[in-house]
């Protein structure tokens, strides 16, 4: 039973799935919402890294490296929108977000 | 010093002045005592207009850089130069708000040019990792830009609706790209295509890859069914970056969707067209019935965005060089348009306030006949009737769907423009058929040339269209 | 081989169950955890693949620095926990079935996947044998030539964030004295010194 | 000469018009409105607390302008007396020279055809305004003219109570100037244009007093049924059109005897050609002659002053329709069928429209029954192809017709406007003059030997004896029939009107003879009414027709049964008289020696007096048929079909729709994340189902 | 013949006209100067039109006074030119504008610049409908009058005008954007929006049949062909005097034209195929709206449905395509744009005094107001058809054109002229007729000089054209002629191409 590229790629489709689980589960916390999306990128780093290694093509590898840096960059300006959000509502609770809607 | 290193960065000029000159402008900001933003504002103007001068006076014809990484065509300086004057125009409407709102500072302008560059980058992407970082760097300023009003519960609303499905939409296209890239063994555009058309059916897997890609296009340019984040953001952002978001970016949007979908899978056009043809028809019919039920005439012009996106990507559906450039003329008109009717809303202030409602707009034809008449013009321009600019811009895509072969298309499309014409129609008759309410306060300078020169373009557009129709159809020509 | 196995079902099952987790959690403390615990398995699978640098990557930015953040986050917004987490259940029925089929329809196509022979030759940038180079290596030699751009572009993105962060949470409280370098380096000795008479014992008013 | 004669009464007109407007337009001057956004101005009533004007009808016109006005009567319009003359003049003018051009045409032989300019013309369609002078036209001048240039004077009495004599004068002369258009007609379509013109100044005319509003109802009246009629007509002109690809008289002739037997497909069927064109031209001609089924405006006509009932509803227009089958004799005389049609209907209508004769009140209508009646033995002339008989009937009617009119509106304005018979009775002692000439035309009227009426009434009555038409023994029987009420309720007319005992004593007293003006056209027309047969007998019956008419009628058959006539059995011949005889000596007895009679056996009889009374109940019929249902149909298709059905499902409903789609599509708008993620996730999931399932091309 | 663009003067002078009357102050020397402005503009663009049929050369069926430029690349440009099918349009247009602004004169006084404007705006993109030779061009004219005319019914209308003008806008906007993807189909097959070229171009029969139906679906709404007619009474009925009356006289009369010009010479096969279609529609139209006109209850909206059923008369005679129907087709348009036009000025009159519409708030007009009670039945005789009035020729000519080909359509649309006599004297008895009884009419004034002024023009045209049709007939006759044979060629071209095989 060797390991192949199919089963690095099924790991990431279930986080992939699971991550857009949590988006549209969520009915509660924003946060777990901002994990979901962490789960989805490493999802898509797995591919990438899988396709890289099964490839023999580094150029995944470093798609890879600059998506881990650019998801740093997006939870960080998540969070602090968050905390913006957080400080005029005084919850973060998904289902007190809708003040606009229609 | 070896300078024939330096000329290869000369594609990215641009690019390197508006980043360079961003970093500038922070700095000025920060160490500038007093009130920065209104010099930084203007500077980055100035940067705006730079980068488009230098865009222009750049050598003609295809030029690449960064390995291939990095593409400036005609389509490129066509939609860049859309996205700089759109950018300009949204710091430049910008300006009065900040002077009575009191909210915005000198980073707003920072962000905007950020963002500008990385539509600027993402319009040039050749290639797969480009797309995402010029995606990013396009995106991240926005989410920040629409909680910019960080005490209002409205703005970081928006900004939180906006950031959470627009982390989800780069995730579902960071997926389709891997798909993509792991079907195909490379990330490049021409190298994708090259993979990708070989002959027979296409893979079932690489199909998976450009539906989750385009899914995330979709997203960018509010396209059905991933649009919801629209008229929230649209609602609850402030005026000038509502603005902003209208014009710019889409065309950034539409810009790689239109170069991906050309560029990299020309050989499977029958597969995304149908993906196309579903959104367009879906975008053009949501826009047109949910713009009716609104009264708050921001949300309004985010399904009125929503509908001229599924107009716009009817002719990327043609899948033709007539078909882009019935994108690329959509896209140039659709953002004169946007801003002028923003330039409106944003000059809806009375002593109570902004307002929002469409409601609030009664009788401004009488209060304010001149702009009332341009602002109508607008509106009928956005419905797309003759003799005014919408209408050509309508007319170019239809034109390539019916050459396409794509009736149906063509049909539901011309029947939502219909109804898409009866709440513009509402706007026109508030303000010319209701009592008047009170009046707004005047006009800043600055919205009321914008104002007249996006209501002038769309009404003497027809008396020379020669000149953007011919650039239009070199730059959809350069893609193919 | 088996040890291949072994160890890609090891971290694989710990990856999968702990993103569950991290969506399951009633607490988002735990979910944090869970979090960083996926994570953790995922950089082994990263070295599985035969992509250390990258696993050490995620180690490092996302366990030490993003989940921290996250960590950070949650406790300092204080949620009562409490009263979270209902009514998670009665969304799930429709939620799920469209999930599963899609989880169904990319684990058919994608997970029965297998390299395509004629893919091979359109590899732009093939990764060195591990023997002449090692992973790191060769990615620090592609990321700072050939592919200087995105190294920048990210560098650029990096200090949007930063800038964003600022922007939206960055507080000037009105009674706290902060620095202000420019009066600082404007500063002159005119405007330095006040020279003020004191009337003898009615002291500064 | 005949440019003139067909000038003069249009200029006439025109005159008279400019005076009316003008007049009226310096009596009540205009202005422009008041400014739109000046509600507060919109005209508010300054108490005029006025009383309806009072309805004694011509006298009333409009008194409710000015309050001083408005019990006196209104004054004549302002150049009555020069539009009166004008047209008065230039009527004796043209009627001169119509005589003239009688004698020039009709004895000399001089035909003549004078174009004009283009009308409607295009491609193969020709027509022009043209005048074509022939034998048929120069009588038809002759009747016309003289009897409107006598009506022209008559009115200038009758009317001098009148405030609107020139507009009145206009009309008249308007209509003259239409009638000359019809009989000179050289083309289907200035035929039709004569007579639709006749239509309208009758229209015009009946609808004079236009304060009336039965006079404005029997004017609208009288303008629809005759357009049913002009439906049949017209599509005869485009049926003639599309066998001859022609509508000038001369061309259509020369291919008539080519359509002969031949047939073309109208609507489902196919039809004889000839008879087809001719039956439907002879729907316009039922439709202006009053004939049966389309004679019910006729008696509502009446309403009209009467003048015109004289002149249009009388002597002139109404022959139209019989002078039109003369005029295309070249083609009826071509269709047995179409004839034997004519006969039926002109022998129906004389024996129906003198049942109701019997049994009227209104003087007028009396008279107007008559008319039909008489226009119905025209058409049997016609029918059984005795073309100049029926023409000289025509003739001889339109004096003796005139007459009784004129006569009946000078013992109207002898008893103050009032028409009912019933009301009158011995005023032969306060109008001799009146009774004379009323007596004269009745004795015409009934064919009394040796009057005009008597040759030509006789000559139809033996022309349908003797033709071989099938239907010609109905016609016979009818006529016959006929001449016996027509004198029975004529000499009632006579009998109630001017002999018994005065019924109402406030009128009789008051009752005066007429001024001059009035009683010599109508000592002019009682002479005729003696003398217009005799000398003409020649002209128009036997050889002489042959002569005079030349190519102006189709005489072919009508040679065999003049002298087909003259061999007639002498009962026969006799007949018409004896059923003359014995009409008068039944009124008699009815109305001098037991008036009581009529009386009762309208009460024992009593379905077939109302019946007849009721004119068959034929405006009931036709308000149940058509009218009503018209109404129905129209509110129908208004409510139901407009509203309800187009804009209920077209516009509205749509809209309707759009407004609901709205409103569920903006529900699912919800404002949660988590429903936006789950759409974006429903779409990325159907895009890769579709794919999997459709699978990639 | 010509060096100055002469129709483009024409069509673009009242836009420089409407320009220059934006740039007036709004005070009340403003409004007067646009008044006047506004009329001698028209005036002049009316003059300058007669230019043109001083010029036209009747004895040719091609395009005359051509004008082509580059516009919008490619085969798409500026070409203008007339022939005698679309001349007598242009001409009544012209001669209408100064008509309807003068009918403005007073009775609008809020908002009179903008007023003016629309109405010079509205003048430039109707004669240039007519005088377009792309059909881009075309469909840009055609399709902005709706913006002037949306506006003009929306502000300055009655009480149901927003409904009205949305109906109007929706209705007419949804039948043409169809027909523009026609008209793009068409340019992919011929390669060309020149419309010269494209009058002999054969399509393909199933290209024909779309692209004709969607033409149909533009034109048929514009006419108003019965079932897509009620936009018209409501958007007549709610616009102001001088609105209805370019509405009817002019706006309804370019589907008419349209039908001319495009679908008879360009789908042939398709019209002949289908022309019984368009019988029965018409048939419908004349009965049932003669009968809806029969029970209306306000003035303008019996003249509307009478509008429609006059229409019917149109559509019926152009379809027959024999010389008599189209001819009369025309002239039965030129005819109707007088007398509706005279008609719904004289409801204006009567309007601007009393502010109502309703019928039953008048009777016995003619006490008060003679001159007028004169001016109105001549153009209800006109109306009905009366021979001697225009409207006569042009039904004549229809009605006997269409006998020709099918007397079944014939004979039912002659119905339609016994109730129009119905209708229009109705009206006429219960408005001028009978004793003047109500209160508020005893104080009612006569027309005055400039009423008369407006009105006195169109009586002697109706007369004029009603006894002497030739002028208006010779200058379409070679046209007509031209299209007809042209019509009949395709058609048995087809007829020996499916032989051949």
């Amino acid at each position: 039973m060797s390991i192949g590229l199919g089963h690095y790629l099924a790991v990431a489709a279930i986080l992939f799935t699971l991550g857009i689980f949590g988006i549209f589960l969520n009915r509660k916390n924003v946060i777990v919402i901002l994990m979901s999306i962490e789960l989805i990128l490493l999802a898509v780093n797995i591919n990438l890294v899988a396709f890289s290694s099964f490839l023999g093509d580094i150029v995944g590898q470093v798609y890879a490296l600059i998506v881990l840096t650019v998801a740093a960059a997006e939870a960080a300006i998540g969070l602090a929108i968050l905390v913006a959000y957080f400080r005029n509502r005084g919850s973060i609770a998904v289902e007190d977000i809708n003040l606009m809607k229609g | 010093m070896d300078t024939a290193h330096l000329a290869r960065l000369i594609p990215v000029l641009p690019e390197i002045v508006l980043g360079v000159g961003a970093a500038a402008l922070l700095m000025l900001g920060v160490f500038q005592s007093g009130r920065p933003w209104r010099m930084v504002d203007y500077a980055a103007i100035a940067l705006l207009a730079v980068a488009a001068i230098i865009l222009v006076l750049l050598p003609a014809g295809k030029l690449t850089g960064f390995g291939g990484s990095f593409i400036v065509d005609d389509f490129a300086r066509f939609l860049k130069i859309l996205a700089l004057l759109g950018s300009a125009a949204a710091i430049a409407m910008s300006l009065d708000y900040a002077e009575h709102v009191r909210q915005q500072r000198f980073e707003y302008s920072v962000l905007i040019l950020l963002s500008t560059l990385g539509m600027m980058m993402l319009i040039s992407a050749a290639d797969l990792i480009a797309l995402y970082l010029g995606l990013e760097l396009m995106s991240l300023p926005l989410y920040v830009v629409a909680a910019s009003h960080r005490d209002s519960l409205r703005s970081t609303e928006a900004g939180l609706k906006y950031f959470v499905l627009g982390a989800l939409s780069s995730g579902m296209l960071l997926y389709g790209a891997s798909l993509t890239y792991g079907f195909t063994g490379t990330v490049g555009f021409a190298s994708i295509a090259h993979a990708a058309g070989q002959g027979g059916p296409a893979a079932i897997g690489l199909i998976f890859g450009i539906v989750f890609l385009f899914a995330g296009f979709c997203f960018k340019v509010s396209a059905v069914p991933f649009h919801m984040w629209t008229p929230d953001v649209y609602e609850g952002a402030p005026t000038p970056v509502t603005a902003f978001f209208a014009a710019a970016p889409k065309v950034a949007g539409i810009a790689m969707f239109v170069r991906v979908a050309v560029m990299a899978f020309p050989g499977i056009t029958s597969e995304w067209q149908q993906i196309v043809v579903f959104v367009s028809i879906a975008s053009m019919a949501l826009g047109a019935f949910a713009a009716i039920g609104q009264r708050n005439i921001k949300r309004l012009m985010a399904y009125s965005s929503i509908g001229h996106m599924g107009f716009a990507l009817i002719g990327l559906a043609a899948g033709t060089p007539e078909g882009v450039q019935g994108v690329l003329v959509y896209m140039a008109i659709y953002i004169t348009m946007t801003l002028g009717v923003f330039a409106v809303i944003l000059s809806m202030r009375r002593h109570s306030g902004m307002v929002e409602s469409i409601d609030q707009l009664a009788g401004l034809a009488r209060t304010h006949p001149a702009t009332a008449f341009f602002l109508a013009m607008l509106l009928f321009s956005m419905a797309g009737i003759p003799p005014l600019a919408g209408f050509f811009a309508k007319f170019y895509v239809f034109l390539a769907a019916i050459k396409a072969g794509l009736y149906v298309l063509a049909v539901i499309g011309v029947l939502a423009s219909v109804v898409g014409a009866y709440y513009y129609l509402a706007i026109v008759k508030t303000m010319y058929f209701d009592e008047p309410a009170e009046g707004f306060y005047n006009m800043p300078y600055e919205l009321r040339v914008l104002l007249a020169i996006c209501g002038l373009f769309n009404i003497l557009f027809f008396v020379y269209p020669g000149p953007l129709v011919g650039v239009a159809s070199a730059a959809a020509h350069s893609l193919f | 081989m088996i040890i291949h196995a072994i160890f890609f079902y090891l971290f694989a099952g710990i990856t999968v169950a702990s993103a569950v987790m991290v969506i399951a959690a009633r607490n988002p403390v735990h979910s944090v955890l869970f979090l960083i615990l996926a994570f953790v398995n995922a950089a082994g699978l990263f070295v599985l693949l035969g992509a250390e640098f990258l696993a050490m990557i995620l180690i490092v930015v996302y366990v030490g620095a993003v989940a921290v953040l996250f960590l950070f986050v949650v406790m300092m917004l204080d949620v009562d926990f409490a009263e979270l987490r209902q009514g998670f259940l009665n969304y799930l029925p429709v939620g799920a079935l469209v999930g599963a089929v899609l989880l169904a329809e990319l684990l058919v196509v994608v997970g029965a996947w297998a390299i395509g022979p004629d893919v091979a030759h359109a590899i732009t940038a093939p990764i060195p044998p591990p023997s002449a180079i090692n992973n790191t290596q060769a990615l620090g030699l592609v990321l700072y030539t050939r592919y200087v751009y995105f190294f920048q572009a990210a560098g650029v993105i990096l200090l949007v964030a930063m800038i964003g962060a600022i922007v939206l949470t960055l507080h000037h409280k009105p009674n706290v004295r902060r620095q202000n370098i420019a009066e600082q380096v404007a500063r002159r000795r005119t405007s330095a010194i006040e020279v003020v008479k004191v009337k003898s014992g009615q002291g500064l008013s | 000469m005949y440019e003139a004669i067909i000038a003069l009464p249009l200029l006439g007109a025109i005159i008279a018009g400019v005076i009316t407007l003008v007049g009226a337009a310096q009596r009540l001057p205009g202005e422009d409105p008041p400014p739109a956004d000046d509600h507060a101005a919109a005209p508010v009533p300054e108490g005029h607390p006025h009383a309806a004007p009072d309805s004694h009808g011509a006298h009333a016109a409009f008194s409710n302008t000015h309050a001083e006005e408005h019990e006196t009567h209104e004054p004549s319009a302002a150049g009555s007396l020069p539009a009166m003359l004008v047209t008065s003049t230039f009527l004796v003018i043209a009627c001169v020279l119509s005589w003239f051009a009688f004698y020039d045409v009709g004895v000399e032989g001089h035909e003549a055809r004078v174009t004009l300019f283009s009308y409607v013309s295009f491609a193969d369609l020709h027509s022009e305004w043209a005048l074509r002078i022939d034998s048929l036209t120069a009588v038809m001048l002759v009747v016309v003219t003289t009897i409107s240039s006598l009506v022209h004077i008559y009115s200038i009495g009758y009317m001098d109570e009148d405030p609107y004599k020139p507009r009145f004068f206009c009309y008249l002369s308007f209509f003259t100037f239409a009638m000359l258009m019809l009989v000179t007609a050289d083309n289907l379509v200035q035929l039709f244009f004569g007579w639709e013109g006749v239509g309208l100044a009758s229209y015009l005319l009946i609808g004079f007093w236009f304060h009336k509003p039965e006079a404005n109802a029997a004017a609208i009246k009288a303008f629809i049924v005759n357009r049913v009629g002009d439906f049949g007509f017209s599509l005869g002109i485009f049926a003639v059109f599309y066998l001859t690809g022609a509508i000038d008289f001369d061309t259509i002739f020369a291919q008539a005897p080519a359509l002969a037997g031949k047939s073309f497909h109208f609507l489902s069927w196919d039809v004889n050609a000839l008879t087809a064109v001719c039956l439907l031209l002879f729907m316009g001609a039922m439709g202006k002659s009053a004939q049966f089924l389309l004679h019910t405006w006729l008696p509502d006509a009446m309403e009209g002053p009467t003048p015109v009932s004289a002149l249009i509803h009388a002597a002139t227009m109404v022959t139209a329709g019989v002078f039109m089958v003369a005029r295309l004799s070249p083609l009826f005389s071509l269709s047995p069928d179409a004839s034997a049609f004519v006969i039926f209907i002109g022998a129906t209508t004389a024996m129906f429209a003198a049942t109701i004769g019997l049994v009227q009140n209104d003087i007028k209508r009396i008279v107007a029954y008559s008319t039909c009646s008489q226009l119905g033995y025209m058409f049997v002339a016609m029918g059984v192809g005795a073309y100049s008989v029926g023409m000289f009937h025509l003739f001889t009617h339109a004096f003796f017709k005139a007459l009784l009119f004129l006569g009946s509106g000078s013992v109207i304005l002898a008893m103050h406007h009032e028409q009912d018979i019933r009301h009158m009775g011995g005023l032969w002692r306060k109008i001799p003059l009146t009774y004379g000439v009323m007596l004269i035309g009745t004795l015409a009227l009934t064919g009394f030997p040796l009057t005009a009426g008597y040759f030509s009434k006789d000559a139809i009555i033996e022309a349908a004896a003797v033709s071989s038409n099938p239907m010609a023994a109905y016609g016979f029987l009818m006529t016959v029939g006929a001449a016996a009420l027509t004198s029975f309720y004529s000499w009632r007319l006579i009998f109630k009107t001017f002999h018994g005992e005065p019924h109402d004593h406030h009128h009789y007293e008051a009752a005066h003879e007429s001024p001059k003006v009035m009683l010599i056209p109508l000592a002019i027309l009682a002479f005729g009414s003696i003398t217009a047969g005799w000398p003409f007998l020649s002209v128009f019956t036997g050889h002489g027709a042959d002569q005079f008419f030349r190519d102006a009628l189709k005489l072919g058959t009508a040679e065999t049964l003049f002298e087909n006539a003259e061999k007639l059995p002498l009962f026969m011949s006799l007949l018409p008289t004896v059923m003359m005889i014995g009409g008068f000596l039944a009124a008699y007895q009815f109305y001098i020696r037991r008036p009581d009679l009529p009386v009762a056996l309208a009460r024992d009889q009593r379905v077939l007096y109302e019946f007849l009374l009721n004119k068959w109940y034929f405006d009931e019929i036709y308000d149940f048929l058509f009218v009503r249902p018209a109404l129905w149909l129209g509110r129908l298709f208004w409510k139901g079909g407009d509203g309800f059905i187009i804009d209920g499902f077209g516009p509205d409903g749509v809209s309707a729709w759009v407004l609901d789609v709205t409103k569920n599509v903006i529900r699912l708008q919800t404002g949660y994340l988590y429903h936006y993620a789950f759409a974006m996730l429903i779409g990325v999931a159907a895009f890769i189902t579709w794919f999997m399932f459709a699978g990639p091309h | 013949m010509t060096n100055w663009p002469i129709l483009s003067v024409v069509t673009f002078l009242p836009l420089a006209g409407a320009l220059f009357i934006a740039f007036l102050r709004d005070d009340a020397a403003g409004v007067r100067n646009a008044r006047w402005v506004a009329l001698w503009t028209t005036l002049i663009t009316f003059a300058i039109s007669l230019i043109l049929v001083w010029r036209f050369d009747p004895s040719t069926a091609d395009f005359q006074f051509l004008e082509n430029r580059p516009w919008l690349g490619g085969t798409i440009t500026y070409a203008m030119g007339v022939d005698g099918i679309s001349l007598p349009f242009v001409i009544l247009t012209t001669a209408l504008m100064p008509i309807s602004i003068l009918a403005s004169w007073t009775s609008i006084q809020s908002r009179v610049r903008e007023y003016m404007i629309a109405f010079l705006v509205l003048e430039t993109l109707m004669v240039g409908t007519f005088c377009a030779l792309d059909l881009v061009l075309f469909y840009l004219f055609f399709e902005g009058g709706l913006i002037p005319m949306f506006l003009i019914i929306g502000v300055w209308g009655g009480p149901r005008r927003v409904y009205a003008s949305f109906k109007f806008f929706l209705y007419t906007l949804l039948g043409s954007v169809l027909m523009l993807l026609a008209i793009m189909a068409m340019y992919w097959q011929a390669g060309t929006t020149d419309i010269p070229t494209l009058l002999h171009h054969p399509f393909p029969l199933a290209l024909q049949t779309w692209a004709w139906f969607a033409f149909l679906a533009s034109f048929a709404v514009k006419m108003p062909m019965w079932p897509v007619h009620t936009w018209l009474p409501d958007a007549h009925v709610e616009a102001p005097t001088a609105g209805s009356v370019i509405l009817a006289a002019i706006l309804l009369k370019m589907g008419g034209y349209g039908f001319l010009r495009f679908s008879l010479p360009m789908f042939p096969e398709a019209s002949q195929h289908l022309a019984p279609l368009i019988y029965a529609l018409s048939i419908v139209a004349i009965i049932y709206t003669s009968l809806v006109a029969l029970v209306q209850e306000d003035v303008k909206k019996l003249i509307a449905y009478s509008s429609v059923a006059h229409m019917g008369f149109v559509t019926m005679g152009i379809f027959a395509v024999t010389a008599q129907g189209v001819a009369g087709g025309i002239f039965q348009m030129i005819s109707h744009g007088i007398v509706s036009a005279a008609l719904f000025l004289c409801v204006g009159v009567i309007y601007d005094r009393m502010h109502t519409r309703e019928i039953a708030a008048y009777g016995g007009l003619v006490n008060r107001m003679p001159l007028y009670a004169f001016v109105f039945m001549v153009f209800t005789l006109a109306n009905i058809g009366l021979p001697g009035t225009s409207g006569f020729v042009g039904e004549f000519l229809t009605l006997i054109g269409t006998f020709r080909i099918n007397n079944w359509v014939a004979t039912l649309a002659t119905i339609g002229t016994i109730l129009s006599a119905a209708y229009a004297l109705w009206l006429y008895r219960k408005v001028i007729f009978g004793k003047l009884e109500k209160p508020s009419l005893f104080n009612i004034k006569d027309i005055g000089w400039r009423e008369i002024a407006i009105l006195a023009p169109l009586v002697i045209l109706t007369i004029l054209f009603g006894v002497y049709p030739k002028p208006v007939l010779d200058i379409s006759s070679v046209s007509v002629t031209a299209l007809i044979d042209n019509y009949h060629h395709a058609l048995s071209a087809v007829q020996t191409a499916a032989l051949t095989k």
